[in-house]
């Protein structure tokens, strides 16, 4: 790919991007947020026309009008967002497009067989190819994804950022497929905001920076991880956690109180109690009930039995309004679907939970809501700068920090935060952990929940492990470690199988 | 045969008359009309015997607004043409009631209001009213019925009736009803249709699952009954005799040709509003009605409903609408 | 997951319901066969509108042209030209111009929808309006008769004992159980209302996928009027009034999602019965027209109660992400206009519809 | 971004070309001060029953029985009972009797459908039906007709050369403007039908909020009966027909998503003056109304794409995800039914919906 050009309305997504990849080997694409990723890999896969540039394929020069036409040259592609149709069956979405049939009918037994075969290949044979792909978790999801890419005998695998929402031990399978694909002779185009998955999988290096290539071909392993950051954003940047402050007061009432929680055949009997200015956080498999839990505390899913108190107040069973007026936030875990109004402009995302501070008699101060949007916006360093722009238009990162500042002009005095930096590139990760390390100094108590287990134990205060939908263990986090987390996860995932994202 | 042939004979019949100077051209006048949606023949062919009386006046410039059910368009409607000044107008209103203040408001600017079919509740909302009988209607057939059965007085008496929700469907069967009554028979089963052959096959289909056994139908109208006979003969039941309603071309056809249930009809002109269009012009003009020693256009006009059979077809069957 | 009747138990239960009143208030009439019969003639020409707009709808689209475009394949296949034609041939000219205009009006629609990019309840309102309008330009707004005794014998006859109509009726909604989940068109059906953009970038053709909805659907409104045209003897520009909304009611009350991506021919199917049968048990009750108003109100909202209260409670093993629904389930209750909260179809009820 | 003449650029486009059509074919007629007045005064009734729709769709879900329940408001504010009691106290009673039903009403509708998770097609069409054919059954079918003259004296006159009817529905239009996009109850609205699980995860009580809307579209049913009351003299279970088609379609028109979170008032009011005038530039030139028909559904595609060129064209520096749009448009193209591809609103056309 030679000078690609690529403009949004208002936005040069691509201004002259330059790319090549060979055969067998594993290409890395990084860059910030908004970085133009995303965008350049859709060029290639046909789904966007580039404005200008050039695309060669075996060294001729070729024109990718659809996705079609990127297919049938043998260009498979994982798109960032799961694009799959959840109402179809998982052979259904694998083989979408390309369905095989006999005189017009379909042939389902024919097409679950092979997905099955696929699906096994990587390693989750527990995925039924007549599972309907919306009843998957997030994960599972991902694989029929990749089932997808595995079933176009593809030359060029391009994944898209395929690791945000696997746990470790399943990013290590995906590595073991990458690899076999590579030795395959299949080249593969991969993207990530984690650094370290950078340098064991890849081969070779390209940083983006504000839709321009700004190095192209480096090695991957012998790139040092600083010079990466520095050429991604610019700057040097320190990629740790903020330090731990001593509690202000280590005897205060605890904020939040969980106390025996269920949820009927999800997690059972989960207590645990965050005092202000403490951070928790929640570790374990993909699937193994964590969002679930923060979802009932925030009343988002009505609890079985249990209580939940915020300074002292219960909180009524299933009823959200009642959770944020008490002062809770929650940024969840699907940011697109549960966090925000897409369609709207970035201010009225931020302010959306606290109108009433913006309204007298219900009418709203346009003015004074867009400033306060406007500073929690400067605060967090947003990027547009501009809050009227549509969210949608928004990268991942930004769009993360959105929900965050909406919670933070309410003022929460507990914030549930599910993977808060999925997706979100090294530099807004370094503000996102000292954002939260801040909160925390202010008084507020913080719950994380997040898939890598490094940031759990870099973040919390104290580490809650949990397998198959209960409390395996709790622990200050300077007394755990990765592989003891890793342990406890393990042990307690084994003997209650047969309910985890099976499904 | 197009209707406006039919309407040429019709008009030569009752063109008698029209040897006086009343059919002289006179000063142009424009005649505003409105009337409800043409969504069944009958009111089709309402509006077509409007147009095709116009066409006949050079001196008659008449103006159609579009058939609608809605009275608030309706009205708007009405307004535009006493915006517009037209000489008079010709309004069959969807809801008489309804449409009085408008007509009202017509007649206070000057421009005469001929009332057509569905009446208004003030008598100062029209010059003149042509009327067809719809409870006139109803007795004719309840007679009819009761001519044909009132020796049978266990006899099982079915209607089928029109849109259910209009005033003269109800005035219909009210007189239908009284009629029956006086013979001591009274309506077994009563569905309603709309005026449509489709809702007409329906309504006639499930009815005629509800009695198995029947000795006579009313069905309201002549264009549902298209309908209501394709549904008569697929049911293979011919028990009973049928009375049509509106006096269609093609109900007087089947009557004639005496093969079917249908033996009467009962007529509700169509070209009422025609008439409509004819006393417009005069009274735009300041003539009257030559057949008439009363120099003024007379108030009200009640049409006659008449119940045609196989003995009297042919004297109808040249002015019926062909639905 | 669940057969097409357990995920329709409460269509199903509903349907036996009715049936149970019909016989218990009518007796014999309603269980005569003959009246069975006439349920059914009459469910034939909604139903394979019905199944049409199924299509049409779990494609992501709709269809308020439908009763429209009966009328105008009616009008077009009943004027003196074709007739004189069919005369002179044989009565298949008819119900093939029949099918043709349907399709090429269908044609027009999908254009203007997908290429056109004209939302579809506009495109086929306007559609409503011209194709009616046409009609009554051609029959002049009379009542055409079908003068080929043969066609209509052949349509409004029998075979052992089952009307030819039903039979059409059998054999379109047949034909549409397997073109939807038997075929590949199927598939894409499915894929381009469920989320269009994945099935973009699956490298299907979107907008001609589109297009042949809307043909079908135009297609099927071609088969409503030969049946429409047999069953009356006639071509009306008044035919199929209202046919839209009855054939998104008998959709949507069998569980089909307006917004697209889920549904079954199935339950379409039971939901043209079900209103069918209601019309029926009411006239054989002699209930006045206004009551059965209120009672048909009454009783659809109670039949989809029925249907959600009997699927979510057999199915909450089934359906994970339930999260909405449990606590009270906003996200359907009031993307209402298009989801089915609670999901009428069984599966993954109040399922977020913008999930991936 | 754009004002609400920018983003309705096209509407007020095809409008002024309309005007121009108008005056151009009726000349002195169609420009005169009294046919302007007698357009508004039509537009009134049915433009406030738009803008409760407009807050029901954008809200995501959609109201068939706005027609319905104009009858019965109107049925009941002029019953015997009713009547006499405004004799003997004051005219206001009828005006009152008439809100009350239509709020009530919609109460109704808003509780089955949030609260028992009825798709709001279903809910509101079951509505229609017996709102219909109860105010059949109070009226007993007859026109009811209003005797207080000073009830009609009021609504029927004009203030300043203004006809009362046209100020209400200036009212209720300015009312609803500055509920939109001035109150938190107008953010909501948008909230709740942009992403119903989002509003609810940031707070938002949805399902009452749901239910507020549906009280909302009663309500402005309830003062369209009063105009309609008042232009007509009586009340009528045939009053409203078919107005649920009009008002949607005036709102879609006016570029509200009916997948909702996206909607104008503007637009709203600018689809209702289309269609008005349309019609009343059609009678001026004495056409057919077969002719009508045809002529509306061709003017409707025409203005329609008319506006999706303009604000397109003159906003592609507004408009982020033309991505579809450009690339062949699939996903706005399908879920047309919902979407408005190309966008009519202006902001965001073809943004997939249902992409997460
Ligand atoms: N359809 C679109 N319309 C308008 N702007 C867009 C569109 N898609 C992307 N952009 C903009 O283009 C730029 C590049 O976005 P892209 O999604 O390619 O970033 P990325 O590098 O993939 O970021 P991330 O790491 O967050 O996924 C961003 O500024 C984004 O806002
Ligand atoms: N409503 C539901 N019904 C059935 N199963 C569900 C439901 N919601 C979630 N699950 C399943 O329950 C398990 C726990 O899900 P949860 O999202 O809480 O896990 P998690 O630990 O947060 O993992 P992840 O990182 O994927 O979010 C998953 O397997 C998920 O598929
Ligand atoms: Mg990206
Ligand atoms: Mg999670």
């Amino acid at each position: 790919m030679r000078g690609i050009v690529k403009e949004f309305p208002g936005v040069r997504a691509l201004d002259g991007v330059d790319l090549d990849v060979r055969a067998g080997e594993v290409h890395c694409l990084l860059g910030q947020n908004g970085a133009g990723k995303s965008t350049l890999i859709k060029v290639l896969a046909g789904a966007h026309q580039p404005d200008a540039g050039q695309i060669s394929w075996d060294g001729a020069p070729v024109t990718l009008g659809d996705p079609q036409a990127a297919m049938s040259l043998g260009i498979a592609t994982i798109y960032q967002e799961l694009d799959l149709v959840a109402g179809l069956t998982v052979a259904d979405n694998v083989f979408l497009g390309r369905e095989r049939s006999r005189f017009g009918l379909s042939r389902p037994a024919h097409a679950n067989r092979a997905a099955a075969e696929l699906l096994a290949r990587l390693g989750h044979p527990e995925i039924r190819p007549t599972a309907e792909v919306g009843q998957l978790s997030a994960a599972s999801q991902q694989m029929v994804s990749m089932a997808r890419a595995l079933s176009q005998d593809a030359r060029l695998i391009v994944m898209d950022e395929p690791s945000a929402v696997l746990d470790g031990e399943e990013v290590e399978h995906l590595f073991q497929v990458i690899r076999d694909l590579t030795a395959e002779g299949v080249a593969v185009v991969y993207i990530s905001h984690r650094l370290e998955e950078i340098r064991s999988v890849g081969d070779r290096i390209t940083v983006l920076k504000d839709g321009r290539t700004v190095a192209t071909g480096l090695p991957a392993r012998e790139t040092g991880t600083r010079e990466v950051i520095t050429l991604m954003t610019g700057r040097t940047i320190e990629y740790v956690f903020p330090p731990r402050r001593p509690l202000a007061d280590p005897g205060a009432a605890p904020l939040l109180e969980v106390a025996d929680l269920s949820l009927a055949g999800r997690f059972a009997g989960v207590s645990f109690a965050v005092r202000p200015g403490e951070v928790l956080g929640l570790a374990g498999l993909v699937g193994s009930g964590r969002s679930e839990i923060l979802e009932t505390v925030f009343g988002a899913r009505k609890a079985t039995t249990g209580t939940v108190t915020v300074a002292g107040k219960r909180l009524r069973h299933g009823d959200v309004a009642a959770a944020v007026a008490a002062g809770v936030g929650l940024a969840p875990e699907e940011r697109k679907s549960q966090g925000l109004l897409l369609g709207e402009p970035i201010y009225r995302n931020i302010t959306v939970s606290s109108l009433a501070r913006f309204a007298r008699g219900g009418f709203l101060s346009a003015g004074a809501e867009r400033q306060a949007a406007q500073e929690q916006a400067d605060a967090l360093d947003l990027r547009p700068v501009d809050v009227d722009r549509e969210v949608r238009t928004l990268s991942g990162g930004n769009q993360q920090k959105v929900v965050l500042a909406r919670w933070l002009l309410r003022d929460c005095q507990v914030l549930l935060l599910d993977e808060p930096t999925r997706g979100v590139d090294v530099g807004a990760r370094s503000e996102i952990y000292a954002l939260i390390r801040a909160l925390a100094d202010r008084g507020v108590a913080v719950v994380v929940v997040s898939s890598e287990i490094p940031e759990v134990l870099g973040l919390a205060d104290h580490v809650l492990v949990v397998a198959d939908g209960a409390v395996v263990a709790s622990a200050g986090a300077g007394e755990l470690d990765e592989h003891r987390v890793l342990d406890l996860v393990m042990q307690g995932a084994a003997p209650a199988a047969g309910q985890g994202d099976a499904a | 045969t197009s209707n406006s042939s039919d309407d040429d004979e019709s008009s030569g019949g009752g063109g008698n008359n029209a040897v006086s100077a009343n059919d002289d051209t006179g000063d142009t006048v424009t005649i505003g009309f409105s009337a409800p949606a043409a969504d069944h023949g009958w009111m089709a062919g309402i509006t077509e015997a409007a147009r095709a009386e116009a066409d006949k006046y050079e001196d008659v410039e008449l103006r159609v607004a579009e058939g609608t059910n809605d009275v608030s368009t309706q009205i708007s409607q009405v307004e535009t043409f006493i915006n517009d000044g037209v000489d008079a107008i010709v309004l069959l209103p969807f809801d008489g009631a309804a449409l009085t203040p408008v007509a009202l408001e017509a007649m206070e600017a000057g421009i005469p209001v001929i009332n057509v079919d569905r009446e208004f509740d003030s008598p100062f909302a029209a010059r003149a009213t042509v009327l067809g009988d719809n409870y006139g209607m109803g007795v004719s057939a309840g007679t009819y019925v009761c001519s044909q059965l009132g020796d049978k007085p266990d006899a099982v008496v079915a209607e089928i009736a029109g849109i259910d929700s209009l005033p003269l469907t109800q005035d219909r069967s009210q007189g239908f009803a009284d009629a029956l009554a006086d013979c001591g028979l009274d309506v077994d089963n009563r569905v309603a249709a709309e005026f449509t052959v489709e809702s007409g096959e329906e309504a006639a289909s499930n009815l005629l699952q509800a009695a198995p056994q029947i000795d006579a139908i009313w069905n309201h109208d002549d264009d549902q009954g298209v309908g209501v006979l394709a549904a008569i003969e697929n049911a293979g039941r011919d028990e009973f005799f049928m009375v049509g309603g509106a006096g269609s071309a093609n109900a007087m056809r089947a009557i004639q040709a005496g093969d079917s249930v249908l033996k009467a009809t009962v007529i509700y002109p169509s070209t009422q509003a025609a008439d409509g269009v004819r006393l417009a012009r005069l009274l735009a003009q300041d003539k009257s009605l030559s057949d008439l020693v009363e120099v003024e256009i007379p108030r009200q006009i009640v049409l006659n409903a008449p119940v045609v059979t196989e003995d009297n077809v042919d004297q109808y069957i040249d002015t019926a609408f062909e639905s | 997951m669940a057969g097409p009747v357990g995920r329709n138990l409460g269509l199903v239960v509903a349907l036996v319901l009715l049936c149970i009143a019909g016989v218990v208030t009518a007796g014999d009439r309603f269980a005569d066969i003959d009246n069975v019969l006439t349920i059914l003639r009459l469910a034939s020409v909604i139903g394979v509108v019905s199944i049409g707009m199924t299509f049409v709808i779990i494609g992501g689209g709709i269809d308020l042209s439908v009763g429209a475009l009966v009328a105008l394949s009616s009008v077009w296949a009943t004027t003196l030209a074709t007739q004189q034609m069919a005369e002179d041939t044989h009565w298949i000219v008819m119900v093939f111009t029949a099918l043709v205009v349907g399709s090429v009006a269908g044609l027009v629609n999908g254009v203007v929808i997908a290429y056109g990019k004209l939302v579809a309840f506009i495109a086929t309102l306007a559609m409503l309006a011209a194709a009616r309008g046409l009609a009554e330009i051609i029959a002049n707004r009379r009542t055409q008769i079908v003068q080929d005794r043969d066609f209509v014998r052949f349509f409004s006859g029998d075979v052992l004992g089952i009307p030819t109509l039903v039979i059409v009726f059998a054999l379109v909604s047949i034909a549409g159980w397997v073109l939807l989940n038997r075929t590949t068109f199927g598939r894409r059906t499915f894929a381009v209302g469920g989320n269009a953009e994945a099935a973009r970038l699956a490298g299907i053709r979107v907008q001609r996928h589109t297009v042949l909805l809307y043909v079908l659907s135009g297609f099927t409104c071609g088969i409503a009027a030969v049946l429409l045209m047999a069953r009356t003897t006639t071509g009306s520009s008044t035919h199929g009034t209202l046919y839209e909304l009855d054939a998104i009611a008998a959709v949507v009350i069998g569980g089909t999602l307006l917004i697209g991506g889920r549904g079954t021919i199935v339950g379409t199917v039971l939901g043209v019965l079900i209103f069918t049968t209601l019309g029926n048990v009411f006239t054989l009750n002699d209930l006045s027209s206004s009551a059965q108003a209120v009672a048909r109100g009454v009783i659809i909202v109670a039949a989809v109660l029925l249907q959600q209260r009997l699927v979510t409670g057999s199915a909450t093993m089934r359906t994970p992400r339930s999260m909405s629904a449990t606590s009270g389930g906003p996200a359907g209750a009031t993307s209402g206009g298009s989801a089915v909260p609670g999901g009428p179809a069984g599966d993954g009820p109040g399922g977020d519809p913008t999930a991936p």
